[in-house]
Formats: structure tokens, C-alpha cells, sequence
């Protein structure tokens, strides 16, 4: 029988003032099972702490429940006193009686009875705790970046910089991400290019950092601390020791007609190439669905132009496997489809494009060497509209319900890069609201209106037709209450972005939260925004929310500094309420395997002794490594074999049974 | 056994939360000191999936005449699975009381995060209204535990 | 058929394909027969396979997977079902198993036929689509249809899920009478809480606990029932009070939901008749509305409805706002 | 000797009723079981044999002893109150009149049992003469006249009237009670009747079964019989049987914790359930097959060894009938016994 | 019955069940009018007029009867406001007032015309009918 000693908070007046606190001490007295009841000021203080050390000790208590905040609160701060004391931590309940009780109700009879109600089944439930012993699981010392953009890159920086190892693992060919792809960055107008690509270079030179390009991840196992990853190096066909990146393959190469997705489909590449000239590594990959002599096994023409030899058809998909004690999301984003905006005519003329096809439009590699021109006629326009909020802030399936966060910024930026070019090309915004909040930011989009005199019309656009070679731009001022129909040369669309649409796979094996936009969830939004609720896994860049550079490249940082305190960690406390099979009980049905989102549960042939029957049976195990505790399991478990440590059935129901007594 | 019909009905409700969203959710309606009524008294769990039908189960035996879960928004769940499985098995197991003809409004399952405070408390105070209005569980009760 | 049954086991018995032979053995009554081992051809003799042969022998390869050598065991359509739901739970051992689908005609209930108010049955034999039924009382006629058990007129079909060979079950087979299976569990939705709750009282008053439905069940193959176990203080003997019936009942239908075929068999052996299908198939149709058409036994790996789940699967209010009658 | 019309019944059930409990067959969502009789059930007389046998009457399938609470560290324990007012229990059959002899024997040696002898002092049978036997009956094995059943009450229904009489002094006292219902009747109307129960008997295809085999003597033999190994597999280990078997004595004695307090009672237990029996270092017969020979070794043999040679099967069929697997304690004797 | 304009603006939302909270003034509904021109009040003042509960004005406006019940602004609007639900409201509003029908049915076939978009006619039957 335990000895059970109640603790009951004043907390100053927040539970004393609606409980009377003497009343549930009376009552907590009688409860089976309690030696010792009390009542404090202040238990969580040094003080109060220490009445519980003593009252252990003289009474010989060995559970301990203490009635007093919400367990969120001062679980620990109570566990931590018991264990100073000697005994198990775990011997420790919490009754909230301040949040769930005196908070909340007025009348003092009726929260004192509640009080008396909550300690009672606190009580009931320390009564059948068992000691919990925590392990201790090893801390690897190296990590993991899904992502190879700009917030990846810094990320790796930061933690290499920590002298910690990290691998980045990045899709497609080259690392550098959206960044790369734009030409000049508000609010300075830098280009993007020369403030990214020394970045880059960084990187790959830095000693601490490996990087993965053309790979993925395959397969996450294991949990914070110690995950085990499965990289696929898909096959670049292209022998990265040799090669010496002279591009002469990509001249050569008779198969050319590839989108180009570097310069979102305005252009074609060849079917060996590097997406772009500053690309790292500078090392071409061979698409192989559009190549010659993979489609057809005739032409080869790459390998015999090759002077170093470093073609190689046969090369094949290689599986990297590493341990890494965290790991960091930095997949990005892509702008949505527009098929379901005919209105705005974008899959029907080439002069409707969006903004990022704009900024490669814009720049000096890009598809028009940095000539502004309409795709369709590769004129120069006379007059341009950019559209605003589109697929942005929907309420619909069509788009997102979200603020893309950027466009309002880049299309200031577009606008007035164009007028500065080319002055004599009329600019005009149709806008819903001009959103800068940022240092410098409204600013820059004020001297888009006042120096260089880019005309905002507050009024979504409803239609966009062509006609005659022109575009037909239909909406509506506003301000003036007025219909605006305007014929144009180009129209630019401010698509909403979203998550890389690889995300979704790739948290589902991080056992990663999502949210309903396919943004990863932060622990907490406001306390504890780079880290994902799944221990170990941070967050970096727009995978988490849309923002601009300067916002990713500090989350970037912060994500490095919490990979960076976990790493410098030696091992870590696991969580000691796992679940355990009664095997005498368990039939190896393998329904509590099938519900396990860590993979904790696998099957042994056992040799079992059950009550005097001996024999082998497929029973289920846990790894309380890798079991986080969620009781999935136990549910599932129809025998009732699997129980959980810590929240086990029969404490629950003595909670139920003390609750409804 | 006689019931004091003039005796105000104070029904006993049984709250199971999860301790990620929803207990977190209930510790921010406490502090936000949004009131809702004595009657309902918390349980935390890991985990929505945690619960078992047999606690339900067990909670109206011992007399509860009401009981809800409450867990993380689906796809919020901490365990990231946890509370689609809750889902299942609730929506099983009520269709079954209902199925019996137990009144189907003694069970319940919210989805309330940990940012809900006023959804909890909301929620509580129409659940508690609810079972108000359907009066004591006789279907599901056991006798024997009834206090003469 | 029986006939063939029994040449073809005494041949993979006398070629030591299987040292055993699970069948059913002649009953003492007309109505009887019981299920058997047979270890030796001259065994053989009492094997028998007509429409009393209801028994599912799908739960026996549990323990006869235990045993040494392979087992011989005959399975009818709907048992196969259940035989897979088994190698899907690791239950029985598939290497070891030698199965014989076999043809079926639909299985009688003989109280149907005792309620008729046919006594003192000495002997029952088939003509066409009549039983002849000698007793002390006379000689008397039943309709065989009439005679089906309840779940032989809602036939899942004639075809067999998993076997080694068939014998009786030839190709494009007719199945059995295709009612409505969720006839009754639809009229139950259709009555007020009031009267369900008066419909279940009166069945579930009957029950005597006396366990038979669980241990026949093949989907109840928990080596230790919760209900026999102290776990969650659930274990006991007798319904003391109305509400171990219906926790009795009802967590048993919510352990075998999504894994029970719907065999049948709980409702064949309940000795006080309660409809317990009936529980079985609400969840069944609740499960299929819900979450897609799923049919347990019909292969064995893919995941069984409560352990799998869908982003999109419907809230638990569902109940309330589809409602029924209050 | 009397007789009523069989349309009057209602009212001689009424007029029993009246002053104390009475108990007969009731019709319920189609299974007939014993319950207390008011107006609104509906009474079934016709089905031979009701799904439980009448035992429940005199020692119900759970029953609570006592009840104990802990109020203030102060243990307060409330017995469960003893049978004290009269009850009948009419429509039972010869056979399990013969049941509750041989609870009797069970319950009411040293020690007494007070909750079953309560209620049989206390409670008067009226049983019913079999009109239509079936083919599981085989209560003539155990010398048991299904034409004139052993109660304190024995009644008969011939065409449409009932006859009665009493046999014993509680029942000359119920008679009395209701006497003014009855018109009084000549013996010689039900002796047609009892021949014709008895030819039939006759006929019953287990009429004749040969106990000769079941003596204490061979009690090792039969033990040690290879015959069980074989008989009980196809057993699934339910209670069946027990359950609906009307000399089955054992119970099993609980604790329920209601929350306030605890309440002990006993519900009948089955020799066939995995824990019969578990005691502290676990089951002394870990087989179903040790636990399938406990039933009918006790059955057939070693309850004869101890009361005079009193089988504690009165073959009332019901296991026959209501066996999942189809075993039975016919298939036992006839196997064990030699003939099959 | 006689309604205040809050009231009215209440039987409007009701009607149509158009939530105007939901809008964010963003005038796509008007961008995409194809008779945005004919109307005294245009599309996306119906929403704010009924937000601020200026029904009167509303009855009074020609642009009800100018209204093709296109749905391209129930098709476009980014926050699924349905301006041209709000719009047929205020249309049911008004003949409601009226006490009825002022066109018999006799009376439509005249009024056909070769080129009226068959949308408005069965909008048109509609409203006749109520």
C-alpha cells in the first residue's frame, strides 16, 4: 500500500480565494491511502519544496499529489522535490486545481468540491503509479538540411560554423534554390546572384559541410538524437571526380528541347546540363528521360566530347545511409498552379506571366538575356499590369487562404525596376491592399509610386482576355467607383506560393505535423517557432510560412542554434511512460504495429510461461527508444496486453471510478 | 431508491484532453478565466488515441452522464497519427451507444488546440447544457453504483 | 460430395500430405454432428458434411497449427473468410494447412425447425427442396429454405477466399439467397432511441454469459479476453447488473469490428437466441458508409479499418447530425 | 385431485400471486425463461424445456452476500438479507425437480448453504407432467418419471384442463390457498396421459443409455480414460452447459467495487472456464481436456461416490440441444460407457 | 410587416446567405461585371451596403433589374461572398414588398426578346413565379 502524502497550493490568493483550501485538505486526509495532507502559500516556492522533502522523508511518503497549478506548469519543478527526496519522480501527481478549478468558478462551495473531486482522483491514480526509470539515448553528432536553397544553405553555415558536421541534401542538381532564380532583391535592389552565390560557394567549401545534389531522402528511421536516414543519389550519369565543368557536353548535346525549368519552362535546355552558370557543383546531370541514347541507346554524343571522360551511362542510383542526431526542413516553396484562374488567361497567352517567370524574364541569364519582352512576339511591351493576391488570401479550393507575404514587396520591386529600365513603358498595380510591414519596406514601395510614377488602382482585376495582340485588362477602381478597361501588353500575376509539394511526403517520414496548407506546424507559434513538435526536427524557411529572404536567412539561424544546443548535448533523457506488452496477454495479432507512428512495435518468437503452459509465441515488443508515448497501441491492443507506463488503464479508470464516485 | 426530484440535477461530466492541445487548451480557458461549469472534471491523456471505449464505457457505469474527448485538430496531433485513430474509434463507438439507444449527446469529441481557450470553454458550456437538457443517464448506468 | 470428401482425405492422409484431418463427425441426432479430428483413414467413416455442418472450423487450425505435422482441414465459402482474417493476425499457421474448399448449399438452423413445432426428431434427410423429417411424433416436411440459419440468407457468395483445392465448389456457382444483410440493422436506425434501447434491453436480459459466442467467434482468438483478465477490472462471470451486458457486448463487437467476416457463428451458438450479428453488422454497415466499402477476410494484409485512417474521415458528430429519431 | 380450465389459468396464477412471488415460464424476444410472473408477461407452458433450467429460483445465476463501506476509516459490513417470504415456482418438469434434489444434497448438508435453504423453505414447486417429451430427453436413465414429477405440487395437462395435486404439505397448503378456483377431479383422467408420456419415453432415442460402467470403483479407469483426449476437442470452452444445466453447483465468489463501497456476491462459475478453480499458484488443470472430464467425471462419477449412488445428471437434454460444438454428455456416457 | 433597415439587411443575408463579413473589399466582383456599367450601385457596394445596413438604397437602385445573374461574380470572388445572390435578394425583396407579382406569366412571352441570354429568362421566371 502506498503512502501517500497531499500537498495543497494557496498560490497566494488564485486558488485560496474560490477553494477553501482547508476543506480539501480535511477531505484528502480520509482518502485511503493518505498518511499526510497539507496546505502552503506557495508550493512550487524553496520553501514549499521543501515542506514536501520533509514530510517524505519523516513520513516515509511514497506518493506524492500535490493540488496546485496545471501540471504544464510545475510538473517538473514537483518531480524534481520528490526525486531531492529519494524517491521516484514519477511518484508524482498533479491535481490542477487552479486552472481547472478556482480560475474558472465563482461560487467557493462549488469549486471546493471540485477541488476535493480532482485531489481524490489524483489520489487515485498515484496509488497505482509504479517508479519510472528514464534512459539516456545518444546524442550523433552531425546534421541533416532537407534543402539546399538559401535557408538551407545558411542553416548548414551556422551549424558547420559550430564545428558540427551537416549534410545538406538538395533535389535537384544544384543548391541555390528560389534564390537563385531572382534577379534583384527588395528592399536594396541587390542582385540576387551576387549576394547568394558567395553563400553557396561557402558551403561547398566548408570542411564540416557534405552536400548531396540530384538526391533525396528516402527514409527516415529512429528519433532525436540518433535518426538514421536513407539518402538516394539518383544517377546524374555524370562522374562527379572527373568532371571538370567546361560545359562542352551541354553545346554538343543534340536533344534540346526540354523545358528549361531553371527559367520555368520559357526556354528549353539540352538534356545534359547544369540549371544554371554559378551552379554548385558545377557538375552536369543527364536527364535521362530526354536523352538520346537513354531513349533510344543511340547517340552518345556527350561522352564522346567529353575530354575527361566523366560520362557514364551506367552510373545507377546510390543509397547513402547516415546517422544524424537532428535534422532540418528547409524545403521552400513553389508558386501554385493558375489552371483554375482562366479568368486571368495565363494558360492561353504568353504574355501573361507570372512573377517569377518575370524576374527570369529580368535577368541578364535569363531566357531574354535580360531584355524586357513579351514572350509572344519577343517585343518590348509599351504598357504592363501586374495583378495582385492572385490565389492569395481565397477563401475558395481555387487558391490559398493565406498572405503570400512577398508580392506586395517583389511587385513594388518589378514596377519600379521597369520604369527605372525602361521610363517609357507605363506600369499600372491593381491591388487590394499594399502590405510592407519591414524595415525600409513601405518606404520602397512609396517611391515606386512617387518617383517613379507606377500607377496602384485598388480594385482586383475580374478578366484578362486577349485581343488583337493586346490584352484586355477588365476591372474596376475603387477608389473612383469606376470600371477600368485598359488594353495592355503584358500582364504579371503575383501567384500565392506554397509549400514544395514534396513536403508532404517528407514529414510523413520525419512523423513531422502539417498544417491544412501543408506548412509544417511549429511547436509553438509564438515560443518556439523554429522547432516542430516531433523532437529533433527543426524548421527553416518558407517550409514553415511564407517569408521574404532577410526572414529566412534569421529563422535560418535560429533553426541552426537549436540544432546546435541539441548537438552539443552528450545524450538525452527519454521519456520513461512507454508502452509495455504484457506478454502472457498478447496474441501477435499486430494491431498495435499497425497504429504506431514511430515504429516502436516489432515481434519476437518467444518462449513464454504461462502459468505452467510453456511455449513459443509471436509477441509484441517495444523499443522505448523509440516509443514517444501516445497510447495509440494500447487501444488497439484487444487483449489489453499493451498498457501504458505512466497513464495506464487501471490508473485512468481509478481516475474515472474517483471522478464519478 | 428514491431520486430528490426537487434536488437540482448536477450532472457529472467526464472530460478526457489530450495533454498537448486540449488540457493546454483548458489551462488557457482557466486562465483566461472563461468560466464554465463545476461539473465538468478533467482527465489528461497523452494522446485522444489513449482513450480507450472501455473508460467511456466505464465513466457512464460510475454514474457520469456525460463524457467527451477532446484532442488535437486533426492533422495537429503531437503523435501526428493519434487523433485520426481517436476519430475512428469514436465515431464508431458512438454510432454503436446510439445504435443501443443511448441519447447520442452523452458523448462527444472536439478537436480543441492549445490556442482555443474560448472554444473549450464554449464547448464545455453547450456539452454541459446538452446533457442538461437530456437529464440523468439511466441507459447506461449500473445500480450498484448508484448512492442510496 | 461427402463421399468425395472423404476419398480425397484418405488419399492425402495415405500420402502423408497431412497427418490429420479436420471435418465433422456424425452426430448421435439426426442434427448433431460434431467437429472432429481424424487421424487415420478408417477414421474416416464417421466423417460427415450435410446442412448441419455450420460450424466454422476456421478457430480449430489455431490449435491445430500447434500440432505437429499438416492439418487437412474442409472450409466452406464463408469460412475461408475467416481463415484469412487468421493468417492476417498471425493466428494460424497457412504452411502447415491444407485446405479443402468445399461446396455449400447454406447450413440449417434446426430450432427453426423445432419451433415449427416439430418434436421428438428422430432422423432428417433432404429431397429436393424439402426436409423430410421423421419423429416419434410422425413424419413431417419442412421447406428447406425456411430452415436456413439467418445467415445463409444473406450468402456472402460461394466463393472461396483461400484454398489448396476445390471439391463441390464448382465455377459460377449460384449463390445462396442474397438478402439484405442490413435489413434488421437498418429497421433498428429506423425506430426511436426509445424502442432500440427497449429492443436491446429485452435480447441482451437473455444473456447468461455464458461466453459461447466469444470463444466460437474466429476473431475473438485472444489467448486471454479482457473479460477475463483483470486489466480494466472488466472480468466477470455473471451479468450482475443490465450493464455488464451491454459493456459485455459491446466492446466485443468494437474489438471485432473491422476483423469479423460476419461468419455468423455468435448468433448460431447463442443459447438464448440473441440476435448478436446485429451488433457485428452495425459496425460493419457504419464502417463501410464511413470509410468504403470493406469486407474482413478478404485478403490478409491490408489494414483493417480501425487501424487505418484518412485526413478526410468523418467527425464523431456525424452520429448526431445523421441523427435517427430522438 | 383438481382441475381447472386451462383458460382460467390467468387467474389462478392472480390469485397465487397475490400473496406472495410466483415464478413460471415466461416468453421474452423468443427464448422462454423462468421470471416473476405479472400481468403483462407473457407465459409460455407450452415449450418443454425453458433455455435455463428453474434452478435459478432457488440459486440465482448471481446473487450478493453482503456489502461492506468505508465511511471516516470505519469498516461497515451490511449482510445481504435471507430469503423469508413464501414463493411458488410453477411449470417446472420432473427432471429438474430432480435438480434441485440433487442441489439439496449439496446445499443443504454441513454446511449449510443459508441462501439456498432459505429459499427452498420458503419456496413451493409446482411442476408439470412432460405432455410431448423430446428427443434429447433422457431422464429415464436416471429413473425419473417424467409422468409424475416429484414436486410439492404435481400437475398434468389433459385436453383443456389442468389437474392438480399435492403432494407434500407446502403444496397442500398452496392448494388450499387457491382452492376456491378448483373444482375437484377423479384421479383416474390423467392415467391415460401418464401412459402415453411414458410410451414415448419408451421410443426416445436415448431412453436407454447404460450407466453400468459409471461405478466408484472404476473411477481411476475412467480418469485415466485416452477417450478424453479425443471427446474434448471440438469443446470451445463455454459455459453453455453449466449454464443451462439444472444440478450445476459451482460458484464462484467476487468483489464489485461500486465506488462508495464493495459489494461480494457469487455468480455460478463453469468447470469449463480457464480460471475455475485459479487459486493463488495457478490452475491445477491447465487443459480444457482436464477441465471437459472434471464436468462429466463429476457428472457421472464422482458425485454418485458420495451420495449414494444419486447421478448429478438428471437428463433434462438441455446441453444436448445447446452444445456450440454438439458435445454432450449423452456422446460421453455412450463412448465412455461402451456403446459408441 | 413592416421591417427597420437593419432588419431587412438581416432578411437579406438570410435570404441569400451571404455572410458580407466574409469580403475584403478587393472589387473583383465589379472588375468582372459584365453590366457594371448600367448599375447605379454596383456589385461590390451591394455587399458593404448590406454590411452597413443601407438597405433603402439598395431597393431603390436600378441595378437590380440590370443584374444578368451571370454568377461571374459568385465565380470569382476570392472569398466566396456571392455578391449575385445578395443581389437576387434584394430583387425577391422587392417584388415581395410589392405584394406580388406585377407581371402575370401571359405577360412574359411578350417581353422575349432574341438576344436575352437564356440565364436571365429563367431568373426572370423565377421571379415571376414567387
Amino acid at each position: 500500500m502506498q503512502r501517500i502524502g497531499v500537498f495543497v497550493c494557496h498560490c497566494g490568493t488564485n486558488i485560496a480565494a474560490t477553494v477553501d483550501v482547508a476543506r480539501v485538505v480535511e477531505a484528502a486526509a480520509k482518502e485511503p491511502g493518505v498518511v499526510h495532507a497539507e496546505d502552503y502559500q506557495y508550493m512550487c516556492s524553496e520553501a514549499g519544496q521543501l515542506k514536501i522533502r520533509e514530510a517524505i522523508k519523516e513520513k516515509n511518503l511514497t506518493g506524492i499529489v500535490v493540488c496546485s497549478c496545471s501540471p504544464r506548469m510545475h510538473e517538473n519543478t514537483f518531480r524534481q522535490a520528490a526525486e531531492r527526496a529519494g524517491i521516484n519522480p514519477y511518484m508524482v501527481e498533479i491535481a490542477n486545481i487552479r486552472e481547472h478549478c478556482s480560475w474558472i468558478h465563482k461560487d467557493i462551495e462549488e469549486a471546493t468540491e471540485k477541488a476535493v473531486i480532482l485531489a481524490r482522483a489524483a489520489i487515485a491514480k498515484v496509488t497505482l503509479n509504479a517508479p519510472l526509470q528514464s534512459g539516456t539515448s545518444r546524442v550523433v553528432k552531425r546534421a541533416l538540411v532537407i534543402g539546399g536553397g538559401i535557408a538551407g544553405i545558411q542553416t548548414a553555415l551556422d551549424i558547420a560554423d559550430a564545428g558540427y558536421e551537416v549534410d545538406i541534401v538538395e533535389k535537384t542538381p544544384s543548391i541555390g534554390g528560389r534564390m537563385s532564380q531572382l534577379d534583384k532583391t527588395f528592399p536594396t535592389l541587390d542582385c540576387s546572384a551576387c549576394i547568394l552565390t558567395p553563400k553557396m560557394v561557402e558551403a561547398a567549401a566548408h570542411d564540416k559541410i557534405t552536400i548531396y545534389t540530384y538526391s533525396e531522402v528516402e527514409k527516415v528511421s529512429g528519433f532525436v538524437g540518433d535518426f538514421q536516414v536513407d539518402i538516394r543519389k539518383k544517377a546524374r550519369s555524370v562522374d562527379m571526380s572527373k568532371c571538370t565543368g567546361c560545359g562542352v557536353c551541354q553545346e554538343k548535346c543534340p536533344s534540346k528541347k526540354t523545358p528549361n525549368e531553371f527559367n520555368r519552362g520559357l526556354n528549353t535546355r539540352s538534356a545534359i546540363y547544369t540549371p544554371f552558370a554559378q551552379a554548385i557543383p558545377n557538375v552536369p546531370v543527364i536527364d535521362r528521360e530526354n536523352c538520346i541514347k537513354f531513349k533510344t541507346g543511340k547517340c552518345g554524343v556527350c561522352s564522346k566530347v567529353c575530354q575527361a571522360g566523366a560520362i557514364d551511362y551506367e552510373q545507377k542510383d546510390e543509397i547513402v545511409t547516415q546517422n544524424y542526431g537532428a535534422i532540418v526542413v528547409a524545403t521552400g516553396f513553389d508558386t501554385i498552379k493558375l489552371d483554375k484562374f482562366d479568368e486571368y488567361s495565363y494558360s492561353t497567352s504568353p504574355d501573361v506571366i507570372t512573377s517569377l517567370e518575370l524576374e527570369r524574364i529580368m535577368n541578364a541569364a535569363g531566357p531574354t538575356k535580360g531584355h524586357l519582352e513579351r514572350m509572344s512576339d519577343h517585343k518590348p511591351p509599351k504598357s504592363m499590369v501586374f495583378i495582385q493576391c492572385v490565389g492569395s488570401r481565397c477563401a475558395d479550393k481555387r487558391g490559398k487562404s493565406y498572405c503570400s507575404k512577398i508580392c506586395c514587396m517583389y511587385t513594388a520591386k518589378h514596377a519600379m525596376l521597369i520604369r527605372d529600365k525602361y521610363p517609357d513603358v507605363e506600369v499600372t498595380v491593381f491591388y487590394i491592399d499594399v502590405r510592407t510591414p519591414g524595415k525600409n519596406f513601405d518606404e520602397f514601395y512609396r517611391r515606386a509610386v512617387e518617383e517613379y510614377g507606377v500607377n496602384y488602382i485598388k480594385g482586383q482585376v475580374g478578366k484578362v482576355a486577349e485581343k488583337g495582340g493586346k490584352l484586355l485588362v477588365q476591372g474596376v477602381d475603387l477608389i473612383d467607383n469606376k470600371r477600368i478597361l485598359m488594353e495592355t501588353d503584358m500582364v504579371v500575376l503575383a501567384t500565392a506560393i506554397e509549400p514544395n509539394p514534396d513536403v508532404r511526403k517528407i514529414a510523413t517520414m520525419l512523423t513531422a505535423s502539417i498544417d491544412t496548407n501543408n506548412f509544417l506546424t511549429e511547436s509553438h507559434a509564438k515560443l518556439r517557432p523554429v522547432e516542430s513538435p516531433t523532437a529533433g526536427i527543426f524548421l527553416s524557411g518558407v517550409c514553415q510560412g511564407p517569408k521574404d529572404i532577410p526572414e529566412t536567412v534569421a529563422q535560418a539561424g535560429a533553426a541552426a542554434v537549436k540544432v546546435v544546443g541539441l548537438l552539443a548535448k552528450d545524450h538525452l533523457v527519454t521519456n520513461p511512460c512507454t508502452a509495455k506488452s504484457d506478454e502472457l496477454l498478447c496474441n501477435g495479432c499486430s494491431s498495435c504495429e499497425k497504429v504506431c507512428p514511430y515504429g516502436a512495435i516489432s515481434y519476437e518468437e518467444k518462449e513464454v510461461n504461462d502459468h505452467g503452459i510453456r511455449e513459443t509465441r509471436r509477441v509484441a515488443v517495444v523499443n522505448s527508444a523509440l516509443c514517444q508515448g501516445c497510447g495509440a497501441c494500447t487501444v488497439a491492443c484487444p487483449s489489453g496486453a499493451m498498457d501504458l507506463q505512466g497513464f495506464s488503464n487501471r490508473q485512468i479508470l481509478a481516475e474515472v471510478d474517483a471522478i464519478c464516485r | 431508491m428514491q431520486v430528490e426530484k426537487t434536488q437540482e440535477f448536477r450532472p457529472k461530466i467526464v472530460a478526457f484532453c489530450c495533454n498537448w492541445c486540449s488540457y493546454a487548451g483548458a489551462d488557457l480557458a482557466g486562465s483566461s478565466r472563461l468560466a464554465y461549469p463545476a461539473d465538468v472534471k478533467i482527465i489528461r491523456v497523452p494522446c485522444s488515441c489513449r482513450v480507450n471505449p472501455m473508460f467511456i464505457l466505464r465513466a457512464f457505469q460510475r454514474g457520469a452522464d456525460g463524457v467527451i474527448l477532446c484532442g488535437c485538430h486533426p492533422g495537429d496531433c503531437h503523435y501526428t497519427t493519434g487523433n485520426y485513430y481517436a476519430r475512428r474509434r469514436m465515431t464508431l463507438l458512438f454510432s454503436m451507444l446510439d445504435y443501443l439507444g443511448v441519447e447520442n449527446g452523452r458523448t462527444r469529441v472536439e478537436w480543441v488546440s492549445a490556442a482555443e481557450g474560448v472554444k473549450f470553454s464554449t464547448t464545455m458550456n453547450e456539452f454541459v447544457a446538452k446533457i442538461h437538457s437530456l437529464g440523468e443517464n439511466v441507459r447506461l448506468g449500473d445500480l450498484r453504483c448508484k448512492k442510496d | 460430395m461427402q463421399e468425395r470428401l472423404i476419398e480425397r482425405a484418405k488419399e492425402l492422409l495415405s500420402d502423408g500430405t497431412v497427418v490429420r484431418v479436420l471435418g465433422w463427425k456424425q452426430g448421435d441426432l439426426g442434427y448433431n454432428p460434431e467437429p472432429a479430428y481424424f487421424n487415420s483413414p478408417e477414421e474416416l467413416k464417421d466423417f460427415v458434411y450435410d446442412g448441419f455442418c455450420g460450424a466454422n472450423l476456421s478457430k480449430y487450425m489455431i490449435a491445430a497449427g500447434k500440432m505437429e505435422g499438416n492439418t487437412l482441414v474442409f472450409l466452406k465459402p464463408c469460412d475461408t473468410y475467416s481463415f484469412n482474417q487468421l493468417i492476417k493476425e498471425h493466428r494460424v499457421n497457412r504452411e502447415k494447412t491444407y485446405i479443402i474448399g468445399v461446396g455449400c448449399k447454406g447450413t440449417l438452423d434446426i430450432d427453426k425447425i423445432k419451433n415449427a413445432g416439430i418434436k421428438g426428431i428422430e432422423s432428417i434427410s433432404q429431397d429436393g427442396d424439402t426436409l423430410k423429417i421423421q419423429t416419434i411424433y410422425g413424419e413431417k416436411e419442412f421447406p428447406f429454405n425456411d430452415a436456413l440459419l439467418e445467415r445463409c440468407t444473406v450468402c456472402k457468395g460461394k466463393t472461396h477466399q483461400v484454398y489448396d483445392e476445390l471439391i463441390g465448389a464448382e465455377e459460377g456457382e449460384e449463390a445462396g439467397p442474397a438478402g439484405n444483410r442490413f435489413e434488421m440493422v437498418e429497421k433498428l436506425e429506423a425506430m426511436t432511441p426509445e424502442e432500440r434501447f427497449a429492443f436491446w434491453q429485452n435480447e441482451l436480459s437473455k444473456c447468461i454469459r455464458c461466453n459461447a459466442c466469444r470463444n466460437v467467434c474466429p476473431a475473438c482468438s485472444c489467448l486471454k479476453c479482457v473479460f477475463d483478465s483483470n486489466k480494466f477490472d472488466s472480468a466477470q462471470k455473471a451479468n450482475v447488473d443490465t450493464f455488464e451486458e451491454q459493456m459485455f457486448h459491446v466492446i466485443r463487437a468494437f474489438h471485432v469490428a473491422g476483423r469479423c467476416t460476419d461468419c455468423g457463428e455468435c448468433s448460431r451458438v447463442c443459447p438464448q437466441g440473441i440476435p448478436l450479428h446485429l451488433l457485428n453488422r452495425k459496425f460493419i454497415k457504419d464502417i463501410n458508409e464511413f470509410y468504403g466499402p470493406y469486407q474482413a477476410g478478404e485478403d490478409t494484409d491490408s489494414r483493417a479499418p480501425l487501424t487505418d485512417y484518412t485526413f478526410e474521415d468523418v467527425e464523431p458528430g456525424i452520429v448526431t447530425e445523421r441523427g435517427g429519431k430522438h | 385431485m383438481y382441475q381447472i380450465k386451462k383458460d382460467r389459468l390467468p387467474e389462478l396464477f392472480a390469485a397465487m400471486a397475490g400473496t406472495q412471488d410466483l415464478f413460471l415460464p415466461i416468453r421474452k424476444a423468443d427464448q422462454t425463461n423462468y421470471g416473476l410472473w405479472t400481468e403483462e408477461v407473457q407465459v409460455d407452458l407450452d415449450t418443454l424445456k425453458t433455455v435455463k433450467s428453474g434452478k435459478d429460483c432457488f440459486f440465482p445465476q448471481s446473487e450478493t452476500l453482503y456489502s461492506c463501506k468505508k465511511e471516516d476509516g470505519k469498516l461497515s459490513i451490511d449482510p445481504a438479507k435471507l430469503t423469508d417470504e413464501p414463493f411458488v415456482v410453477f411449470g417446472m418438469r420432473a427432471c429438474d425437480v430432480q435438480g434441485l434434489k440433487v442441489l439439496d444434497n449439496v446445499f443443504l448438508n454441513d454446511p449449510v448453504d443459508s441462501f439456498y435453504a432459505a429459499r427452498r423453505e420458503h419456496g413451493t414447486v409446482v411442476a408439470i407432467a412432460c405432455h410431448e417429451p423430446e428427443e434429447t430427453c433422457f431422464c429415464k436413465v436416471f429413473g425419473i418419471d417424467a409422468a409424475n414429477p416429484a414436486a410439492d405440487v404435481a400437475a398434468w395437462f389433459v385436453g383443456e384442463e389442468l389437474y392438480w395435486k399435492a403432494l407434500t404439505e407446502k403444496g397442500e397448503a398452496l392448494t388450499e390457498s387457491v382452492k376456491a378456483l378448483f373444482t375437484e377431479a377423479d384421479e383416474s383422467a390423467v392415467e391415460e396421459e401418464k401412459k402415453q408420456i411414458q410410451a414415448i419415453i419408451e421410443k426416445l432415442p436415448f431412453s436407454h443409455l447404460d450407466l453400468s460402467r459409471f461405478t466408484p470403483e472404476r473411477t481411476m479407469e475412467l480418469f485415466d480414460s485416452p477417450l478424453w483426449e479425443e471427446m474434448f476437442k471440438p469443446c470451445l470452452a463455454c459455459g453453455t452447459c453449466t449454464f443451462v444445466c439444472p444440478t450445476c453447483q459451482c460458484y464462484d465468489i467476487k468483489d464489485f467495487d461500486t465506488g462508495s463501497g464493495v459489494q461480494r456476491y457469487r455468480c455460478w462459475d463453469s468447470c469449463m472456464y480457464s480460471d475455475f478453480t485459479m487459486m493463488a499458484h495457478g490452475n491445477m488443470r491447465t487443459s480444457q481436456m482436464q477441465r471437459f472430464r472434471q464436468r462429466f467425471m463429476h457428472k457421472l462419477v464422482y458425485y454418485p461416490a458420495n451420495n449414494d449412488g444419486m447421478f448429478s445428471c438428471v437428463g433434462c437434454g438441455r446441453c444436448v440441444s445447446k452444445c456450440p460444438a454438439s458435445l454432450n454428455i449423452v456422446k460421453v456416457i455412450k463412448k465412455l460407457g461402451g456403446e459408441a | 410587416m413592416h421591417r427597420t433597415e437593419q432588419e431587412q439587411a438581416e432578411l437579406l443575408k438570410e435570404i441569400s446567405g451571404v455572410d458580407t463579413k466574409k469580403c475584403m473589399k478587393c472589387g473583383k466582383c465589379s472588375a468582372s461585371c459584365p453590366a457594371y456599367e448600367e448599375m447605379d450601385i454596383r456589385p461590390h457596394q451591394f455587399v458593404s451596403y448590406v454590411q452597413n445596413g443601407d438597405v433603402k438604397a439598395l431597393l431603390k437602385s436600378k441595378s437590380i433589374w440590370k443584374c444578368l445573374s451571370c454568377f461571374a461574380c459568385v465565380e470569382r470572388c476570392p472569398r466566396d461572398v456571392k455578391p449575385a445572390k445578395l443581389i437576387e435578394a434584394v430583387r425577391l425583396m422587392v417584388i415581395r414588398e410589392r405584394g406580388g407579382n406585377y407581371l402575370t406569366p401571359d405577360e412574359v412571352p411578350e417581353l422575349l426578346d432574341e438576344e436575352l441570354p437564356q440565364q436571365l429568362l429563367a431568373s426572370a421566371f423565377r421571379k415571376y413565379s414567387k
